[in-house]
């Protein structure tokens, strides 16, 4: 009935969970029907706010592009970045040398 | 007498094989790639191996020379404008 | 530059690897027993009735090797045609 | 590729017809001396390769057609692996014809001899059929990467369904 | 004689065969390597596949009263490895046709716009 | 016996024919193509699913090809086999049944997908080359056998990669990827000479009952490891995978995770099975765990801030095949000491093949999905996109449970194996489970951004055509979503009937190497 997956230390169920996520569920539509009764689609209650400026036409200058996203998180790690994408080059011989490279690595743990 | 010759081949194999990686000039790498495989097909027959030697005399010495050649005269000349890409 | 460096003595150390294992392997010519080559030898003409042991092991006690081996070679054939394949050819 | 003088032409002819016929006797007594279906099949293809290269890729394509060596190299792995399928009365790729008879199907006394061409099962069919197979693949590499050497379309957008 | 200097060759193919893998730049050179690399290990599997004083192992050919045969094994395999050698520097050097094409150079340097 | 006997025979026979008479359905037009297409491919996965259940009710299958008998491995006086033979133990069915299934939603994807594009009949028969090649490694018991059959995989993939020659980047990935592969497989061959050499024999479950440790096996290790594990892309060897992942159609890419699977399947076919006595020293598991924490961490540091949605994804691939070296590489750690085996190996085990079904099954999903948005609107940059998930809902539903599943979200299976593995790879060493579940959050964070990017914001005005993809492309990515969630559903029949008799039969060496030797005990004969 209760379909339980032992792991040594704890126990996975997913119809806890499912239940759990009903619940919660149904607490969010509760939360949600003790909202304001007054409001309307369409009427300018659903406007977008930008700024006071108007909305432009197309979405294109709405969105936010993904690159954006994340930006705090890059700039923190910039240094470590940095090193990393330095070290993806592209050029295939590197990835012929870093294969090898890992090999002598081994093979050196292994024989030595 | 024919220790001599074996040594001899094995001597030429390297030299070739050494030559292929050394030239700049892709034509003649491609040659000494074929002289590395003729020597070593006849290696080949040394070692009592005559399918083998065949099959690398006709496909290495021959047939990848040819693919070879036909590849370096695709690549010879600026022929292809680069606006064409995407 | 350094990782040239690095990548050079990496090929050393590669082929260090390959020569300690090439000495370890049998002296030139003196082959270890073989019961696998001896019993090709062996049943080669009474089993697959041919008098090349090469090509009875190539078509008859490995064959299914020499089936991949053509199919390896047809997938070349047809990824090189897929690659210079005509505009609009089915 | 422009085409050779004359001179040239004719002893790459000559020496071509030689390739050709050892190839073929490679490949079918690939069960008694060295060789087989791949050694052969790499003769003859070189073979086409002299031809290609005697007269140049313009008149090689329009004596030969692709679509006549996709069939060669289809047909030959098919038959290869329907020899494979016809001895699952026992497991796939048993020797099936080997010592029962007709063709193919002699027995060979043991130790040194001359041999026999009829004999061997189906390692002689195989062979026959892989020498068509690598006929047919190493001559369509060879017209296929001679006709990307000079492409008759200009370089562009070769595909037309990457973007609506 | 030879002792194990077959051996030795195999080795000196292979590391030559990796540093032109390595530090060559132009892309057919890299082929060329990566068949040099291929050759060795042709080689290689033959080299192990020898017995001194053997004959060939053709019963046709085999001559009379001889018992002692080269290990037919090695050579089926290399059979194989030949013709797989083939098929990839065939692909590889079409593949590195087309970059001409596009790129217009057969420079690793200039063929990385996939990076990062 | 029953005709069920060839089952490992017609799995392989069945592709490889699809592909030789592919060509020749270029003669009947695109309608006989698409059905040659669908139908091979359902053959193939009923057969890997028969097989599958037949390994399951009678223990490991054996194959002998050419033999006077199908189970007749080893010929009157002899002590080993010299025929190739096939072996199907319970590891290798699972994988068998779950690359079918991954190539089966490949294929139904690519008939729409790739419909629009020319020399469709070229692409048909490298596909089930490719399927051939990965279903042989998987259930090959010969060693030169899983080089052909690695190299099958890889020419047809490199084939695959640079199917849009049109693109120069789908070259310039095949060949970065065919340069190292190449390589690597040459480093297989060589290592199964060596092996080869000392002692006269190339049957995996021979060598598994008479090796020894010494030069010529250490150097045979090393080369088969490395090998291995730059295919299946471990970090740093891992750079061309972004590449080809990324450039190849998205139908394709879905088998080609397969392929890596496949690989991955090798390296611990050769660690557990062949070399599995060996493993008293820490050193092999301890660098498999360590290329794998790299590839964890790493390969999802790379994914974050990546902007096309290939190569995002496709830096994940890196990251969760880390989670299975991670995995494996704690069981292998284990497997010479049975007390830390019964208390943390074999449930690092479990996790990491637990984890390849979902991994598979998600990724493939995934990488439909971000091919559906390429079909629908013809951009690969995350930057173009956006509001999409009113045009194309089933998509983004799709995608929502694959990227759920992949971040781990409950109720999700992604969370089922990242569980097990958390767990006991927290008994090594606590930091490996610290790197696994910073992994995880960076996991979800990257999706967050897709979805966000892609499927959520204001409707451009650009996309006002893009319509949902055709049906056939849904039925295709369905499959895989219906995979995941039944997976999800049913955690606990998914652990007992496909994870734990893969997980035991991999770490049963002696029922591997005795299942050959035993079944020509009972003599030849059908």
């Amino acid at each position: 009935m209760w379909d339980q997956i032992l792991t040594g230390f704890g126990y996975w169920d997913v119809y806890a969970w499912i239940s759990f996520f009903l619940i919660a569920g149904g607490m969010v539509f509760l939360i949600r029907s003790l909202g304001r009764k007054d409001y309307k689609q369409g009427s300018d209650q659903d406007e977008i706010f930008f700024g006071s400026n108007p909305v432009p036409e197309d979405g294109e200058d709405l969105k936010v592009p993904a690159s954006s996203a994340y930006w705090g998180y890059t700039q923190a790690l910039k240094p470590f970045y940095d090193v990393l994408v330095g070290f993806h080059t592209g050029i295939a011989t590197d990835y012929a040398g870093w294969y090898i490279l890992v090999t002598a690595l081994v093979a050196l743990l292994i024989l030595l | 007498m024919i220790e001599v010759l074996h040594l001899s081949i094995l001597v030429t194999i390297v030299v070739s094989g050494f030559l292929t990686i050394w030239f700049r000039n892709l034509l003649s790498s491609v040659i000494s790639l074929a002289v590395l495989s003729l020597f070593i097909s006849l290696e080949f027959f040394f070692m009592q191996a005559p399918d083998v030697a065949i099959a690398e005399a006709g496909i290495g010495a021959g047939l990848s020379t040819a693919i070879y050649i036909i590849a370096l005269r695709a690549c010879g000349r600026k022929q292809f404008r680069k606006e064409g890409e995407r | 530059m350094k990782a040239r460096i690095l990548f050079l003595v990496s090929i050393l150390v590669v082929g260090g690897l390959l020569w300690s294992g090439l000495q370890a392997v049998h002296p030139f010519g003196e082959p270890n027993a073989a019961p696998m080559d001896d019993y090709f030898i062996a049943n080669a003409q009474s089993e697959a009735a041919a008098n090349n042991v090469v090509t009875s092991i190539v078509f008859d006690y490995r064959g299914f090797d020499t089936l991949g081996e053509g199919a390896v070679l047809f997938t070349a054939v047809i990824s090189v045609a897929a690659l210079f394949r005509k505009r609009g050819q089915h | 590729m422009n085409p050779l003088s004359v001179v040239a032409r004719t002893v790459c002819n000559l020496f071509a017809w030689f390739l050709a016929v050892f190839g073929i006797y490679v490949i079918v007594h690939g069960h008694l001396t060295p060789g087989g279906g791949f050694q052969g099949g790499a003769v003859v293809a070189t073979f086409m390769a002299f031809l290609l290269v005697a007269h140049g890729g313009r008149k090689m394509q329009s004596w030969v057609r692709k679509e006549l060596f996709t069939l060669m190299e289809c047909i030959g792995l098919t038959v290869f692996i329907s020899a494979g399928l016809l001895g699952m009365s026992n497991t796939f790729f048993f020797n099936f014809l080997a010592k029962a008879g007709g063709l193919f199907g002699s027995t060979v006394p043991l130790g040194p001899n001359p041999g026999a061409l009829n004999t061997s099962g189906t390692i002689a069919l195989m062979n026959l059929s892989v020498g068509l197979e690598v006929v047919g693949g190493l001559s369509m590499i060879l017209l296929y990467m001679f006709s990307g050497v000079h492409p008759e379309e200009p370089f562009g957008r070769e595909e037309t369904g990457h973007d609506r | 004689m030879t002792g194990n200097f077959p051996y030795l060759v195999v080795g000196i193919l292979f590391v030559m065969g990796f540093i032109g893998i390595v530090f060559e730049k132009n892309l057919m050179k890299i082929a060329i390597a990566v068949s040099v690399v291929e050759a060795a290990t042709n080689l290689f599997i033959i080299t192990l596949g020898y017995r001194s004083g053997g004959s060939i192992p053709v019963w046709t050919m085999a001559g009379s009263g001889s018992s002692r045969m080269v290990l037919p094994t090695p050579q089926a395999l290399t059979l194989t490895a030949i013709v797989i050698g083939l098929a990839t520097t065939a692909l590889m050097l079409s593949f590195a046709m087309s970059i001409y094409r596009h790129y217009g150079s057969l420079d690793v340097r200039d063929v990385r716009r996939l990076r990062g | 016996m029953s005709w069920q006997v060839h089952l490992p025979a017609l799995l392989l026979a069945v592709p490889l024919l699809g592909a030789f008479l592919a060509p020749l359905t270029a003669l009947g037009g695109k309608g006989l193509r698409n059905t040659w297409f669908v139908l091979v491919s359902a053959a193939f996965t009923v057969i890997a699913f028969l097989l599958w259940t037949r390994v399951g009710s009678t223990g490991t299958a054996i194959y002998v090809m050419g033999g006077q008998g199908w189970n007749l491995a080893l010929p009157s006086g002899m002590s080993i086999p010299v025929r190739i033979l096939m072996e199907v133990d319970a590891f290798s069915a699972f994988m068998v049944l779950l690359s079918a299934v991954a190539a089966l939603a490949g294929a139904l994807f690519s008939i729409a997908f790739m419909d629009r594009f020319s020399g469709l009949e070229k692409f048909v028969a490298l596909y089930f080359l490719m399927v051939t090649g990965m279903f042989g490694m998987e259930i090959t018991g010969d060693f030169f056998n899983f080089f052909v059959f690695l190299e099958i995989s890889s020419v047809a993939s490199f084939g695959l990669v640079a199917f849009w020659r049109d693109r120069g980047e789908a070259l310039e990935a095949a060949f970065k990827y065919m340069l190292v592969s190449t390589l690597g497989a040459l480093m297989v061959l060589v290592a199964v000479a060596f092996l080869y050499s000392k002692y006269n024999v190339v049957n995996m479950a021979t060598l598994g009952k008479v090796i020894e440790w010494g030069m010529v096996e250490k150097t045979a290790l090393v080369l088969f490891l490395t090998a291995l594990a730059m295919k299946c892309g471990a970090v740093p060897m891992h750079m061309w995978m972004p590449d080809a992942y990324a450039e190849a159609p998205a139908g394709v890419t879905c088998a080609l995770i397969a392929v890596s699977q496949a690989s991955l399947y090798g390296l611990f076919r050769v660690t557990y099975t062949i070399f599995g006595a060996f493993m008293g020293s820490p050193v092999i598991p301890w660098v498999i765990i360590v290329l794998g924490v790299l590839s964890m961490f790493i390969g999802v540091s790379m994914a974050v801030i990546q902007k096309e949605v290939g190569r995002l994804i496709a830096y994940h691939s890196v990251s969760q095949v880390g989670y299975m070296l991670l995995g494996f590489g704690v069981g292998l750690l284990a497997l010479s000491d049975a007390r830390a085996m019964a208390e943390y190996g074999f449930t690092a085990l479990k996790g990491g093949i637990y984890h390849i079904v979902n991994y598979t099954m998600y990724k493939g999903l995934l990488f439909l999905s971000a091919g559906a948005l390429y079909y629908a609107t013809g951009c690969r940059n995350l930057n173009d996109m956006g509001g999409l998930g009113r045009k194309m809902p089933k998509t983004m539903v799709l995608f929502m449970i694959a990227a759920a599943a992949i971040a781990g979200l409950p109720p999700f299976n992604g969370f089922v194996s990242k569980l097990y593995l958390y767990e006991s790879t927290f008994a090594v060493h606590p930091i490996l489970a610290v790197f696994a579940m910073v992994t995880s959050v960076l996991t979800l964070a990257s999706f967050v951004k897709i979805f966000q990017t892609a499927f959520l914001g204001p409707a451009l005005k650009k996309f006002e055509n893009v319509r949902e993809v055709p049906g056939t492309m849904l039925i295709g990515m369905s499959v895989l979503g219906v995979a995941i969630l039944a997976l999800s559903l049913f955690p606990t029949w998914s652990v007992n009937h496909l994870v734990e008799p893969a997980a035991k039969a991999l770490v049963d060496q002696a029922s591997y190497v005795g299942a050959v030797f035993a079944a020509s005990l009972t003599g030849g004969g059908l």
